[in-house]
């Protein structure tokens, strides 16, 4: 190739270090060696995290709010005791609960709240203290574009958000000038996480996924995991997802772990299932306003339980189906 | 105050009137959500609700409880991905977005992360979410505020959110999309907009009941007084009806 | 912000200039003004390409092979005499009527071939003759990453294809050092088209678009195109968009043009909907070779027809039918 | 050629022996998709075949006639887009992927873009399509090519997709994933590969009827011999019974 002696100005630094540093290369090999034949990849909340999860691991949970929450798992996780997660934070009572139990050392921090309840008294408590030893601050858009990038195997995407405040100062985001345009440019480095945890509505035993209504940021993330572990309302046979392939979402070679777990979204909603328990929600926003009450909602809803079906039954048959939907995410 | 209606209320009517039929606007859970099915009730029966997660067009019927909910795209014309959405604002097809946070300066920058030092947090806030990737890509936003000297501020802990910066230009100097930026600030006083030439903040309509000199004792900052001080119309009978029959019949803002 | 005096380097620049121009912010303007409102976008081929293509245009076809093409468009495109397009060089028949009609005066060229019929005469007689003025040359995937570029709003998307070839030599792409991993990365220019053209299987008066099984490069080059024009193979009502908005690939914003128009994909096949007319297909290939038989060929099926009803017509209900499938792409 | 089975045929056969079971392979239309096709009733049956536009894990059950048509993605695990396959290509999920070209150089460069000077075209060819997408990030590539010196030649006119470009290390210095290339050519004279140390292309078996001299004989440019030349085993019985009865049953290929 002709070289031309030209070069673009680095006009920026965002100046937090990159928690989770980018190898794209190593992630092709990671990608290669995962296995690509249709096994059955079913097995429990705890033996997924015993195999798919280590200390100081870089870890995500796919989900908005409330809505389609991987609980099930983040409680197993917790369960584990394993602790010194690097975590990027979108979510909410998934990151509320690995806080409280001072398992988290640096977040990617985007939005973690209650959104129309306030703040999040665990967060506050975990951050102010310096119990989380470092934050790094992203938009919603860049940290999903961070995933995207891994998802793409770029190591950046350039984007038109986070410039000229404190959000990218303290980001680990980059600020050039276009060599196309001459105009500004944030650059958004790639996040691969070491493990991803995402609910969905149906998967077959492969991990074949497939999500009804929004997909928040299900699509990037799952493509952005060395490990990724999936929970599902329903399983369903390989047919069901042949039959309509362009329903995937999510697919199978993605996929290290499936979950079956009902109700895994409680208290919180799962499209066309089921709605938010707001009763249970209200209670536990009240009790994470103090340490001694977020401990006893961890010690009896967390804890105290042996796993999911502990907590389904716990929940109970009739309360369960009062918040179950007729079917559709269509309201008549 | 009247007691014909609630403070909230009031928000959610003031905010309704700003937006335009036929325009897109990225709405979040809470007065935002209210005041776009007002206003499609109103005088827009055409304005498209975006949620930040994926629910395009979405009939709102019901009452979103978070961003991502199910009545967020409910009977929607369009339910994708975060990405998707983010990126059409980027592509500019997003008119108005609104916004809240802790703080706001003259130059209507907002800070939703932190009071106090961020590497010392006196108290750490929910941070950027969406917000920053509205104030950069939405043609124009809206600010919901609750009016104090201690939420308008000279000089902000931190700017999670771009408004005009630090004035003139600065947002296309950052590299942000051109002509667009702040448009008006909703508060409990008055409604608020920006001046075209500094960019900085100013009075152009009390509400009801409220002086000129009642909001700028109530702000940190040197606030510019329009030509002409409007006064803001009360809720409507009409308004109100709407509102408490229709959009929020479980009576969760009129308090 | 506080500047650090950094810079990457530019390795290398593609010798081919930007057939279209970069223009965020004029796209952003002209996307401002598109109307949001739910208003009725049916018309006929020649209204649309009335309306929405000026000569010298930038044009694109979405579709694979001859698979989903909107071919009625391309034949009242034709009609029109509009001349000296622009066009991005993925598609066959629909480039091949243009080239055949000395329309086309640049190329971004990626494929334009017959795939096991092997290559196009009428290609091979426009740009070889030099009545194609300029090539500039893609890959696949970069051309697509170009619409992917322009759907985010950004002006260039990173890529590790293309890189140490004479495609990225004739092409406008660059090559920097990636400011956060020093690896070389090839830089794939954005591309905002003034016209597109997509033929879907469904889609309401609005311009809310289905696709079944896969979607090509649909919802890229969709959001990456200043006028969209949308033929469908059935007008469905927008109660039917709103009972299922996660089957809306393309919704109704981007869409300036709705053309109610069956069989447009016709010698083409349309996912589960008919298959190739492999006989009419055969028959082209061979015209295609002379210009004469060329020229027959358009004069017969294109010029002499008045619109996409008489090649309907032209063709046969029997013949249709018999390519008809009974539904789904689930062959039994 | 023994009249036992076709030219075709025998290209068929010897790629689909190439792919290993349990991987993924990006197929184009013709000769690759029977090679998949055969390789999955024969030694692989998990060999997962992917399609540029969208198609991944079908069952092929019917020849597709075209590179996105419906039979690419026929009972599929996943009908998504060309930016998702190629992407997951990117990421380094796809193990082979089929070439062809016009010609061919020592290091496994293809040219399928023009004869002559790509300014002044003696013959235009159809372009890269996904060719140097599959060159550039699949990790294994096969090139399919008839064996004769106008194509298998000591410098290309147009490099379209990368092989090993101008030897050791230079996909890497030019920012191609680490470890990918060129890993066979299939010819109707015989199977060839890469040197490790040099990453010139090497005679590695030939094919029935044919000697390694008749190769260095149609081949351009220096030929690399290995160091004991194999034969490749004529098509068996069952790989053409299931080639015509199963994957061809129409006979397109028998030719």
């Amino acid at each position: 190739m002709a070289q031309k002696k030209k070069s673009v100005p680095i006009v920026y630094e965002g100046e937090s270090p990159l928690i989770q540093p980018i190898d794209l290369d190593g992630f092709r090999e990671w990608n290669r060696k995962k296995t690509k034949k249709l096994v059955d990849k079913r097995m429990t909340e705890d033996e997924a995290v015993d195999r798919f999860v280590n200390d100081g691991d870089y870890i995500g949970f796919e989900l908005y709010g409330t809505v389609r929450c991987p609980l099930s798992l983040t409680r197993a996780l917790v369960r584990s005791g394993k602790t010194n997660f690097r975590i990027a934070g979108q979510g909410v009572t998934e990151l509320e609960m690995l806080l409280s139990m001072g398992r988290v050392k640096e977040i990617d921090f985007t939005y973690i709240g209650l959104e129309v309840y306030g703040v999040s008294s665990v967060v506050r408590r975990a951050v102010e203290s310096g119990a989380v030893e470092n934050v790094v601050e992203w938009s919603n858009a860049a940290i999903t574009w961070r995933f995207k990038a891994a998802a793409m195997g770029i190591p950046f995407l350039p984007a038109r958000s986070m410039l000229g405040t404190d959000t990218i100062r303290r980001s680990s985001a980059k600020v050039i000038e276009c060599p196309f345009t001459g105009e500004k440019l944030a650059l958004i480095p790639a996040l691969v996480l070491d493990t991803g945890f995402i609910h969905v509505n149906r998967a077959d035993k492969h991990g074949n996924c497939q999500i009804d209504g929004i997909s928040g940021f299900a699509i990037e993330m799952s493509r952005a995991c060395r490990n990724l572990i999936i929970s599902a309302e329903e399983i369903i046979d390989t047919d069901e997802i042949r039959k309509s392939p362009d329903r995937t979402l999510i697919p199978y070679y993605l996929v290290d772990a499936v979950i079956h777990a009902p109700y895994a979204s409680w208290p919180g909603e799962m499209a066309s299932y089921y709605e938010r328990d707001e009763k249970h929600y209200k209670m536990y926003v009240e009790q994470q306003k103090t340490p001694e009450g977020m401990a006893e909602y961890m010690k009896e809803w967390v804890l105290d339980l042996p796993d999911h079906q502990a907590l389904i039954e716990k929940v109970g048959a009739e309360r369960l189906k009062s918040l179950t939907m007729k079917g559709g995410f269509y309201y008549e | 105050m009247s007691e014909r209606y609630s403070p909230s209320e009031l928000l959610i009517c003031l905010s309704s009137r700003v937006m335009e039929d036929g325009t897109t606007a990225f709405i979040g859970t809470g007065i935002p959500m209210l005041a776009a099915s007002l206003a499609q009730s109103m005088h827009a029966p055409n304005l498209v609700a975006v949620f930040e997660f994926g629910g395009t067009g979405a009939i709102l019927e019901k009452l979103p409880l978070a961003v991502g909910d199910m009545r967020t795209y409910n009977k929607s014309l369009h339910a994708s991905g975060i990405t998707d959405i983010m990126e059409t604002s980027q592509r500019g097809f997003i008119e108005y977005g609104f916004l809240g946070g802790a703080q706001i300066d003259a130059y209507g920058n907002l800070n939703s992360t932190v009071i106090g030092d961020i590497l010392k947090p006196k108290v750490r806030l929910p941070g950027s979410g969406g917000g920053n990737d509205v104030g950069s890509c939405c043609w124009r936003t809206i600010a919901i505020m609750r009016h104090d000297k201690r939420r308008f501020i000279e000089k902000l802990d931190f700017i999670t959110t771009p408004g005009f910066l630090t004035g003139p230009g600065a947002r296309e100097e950052a590299g942000l999309p051109r002509n667009t930026g702040p448009y008006r600030v909703v508060t409990n006083l008055g409604v608020l907009g920006f001046d075209e030439e500094t960019r900085r903040m100013k009075l152009l309509s009390v509400n009801p009941g409220v002086k000129a000199d009642d909001v700028v004792e109530n702000t940190g900052f040197e606030l510019l007084l329009a030509d002409e001080i409007g006064e803001n119309p009360a809720p409507t009978d009409e308004e109100l009806k709407i509102l408490r029959e229709k959009v929020d019949p479980d009576g969760l803002y009129r308090k």
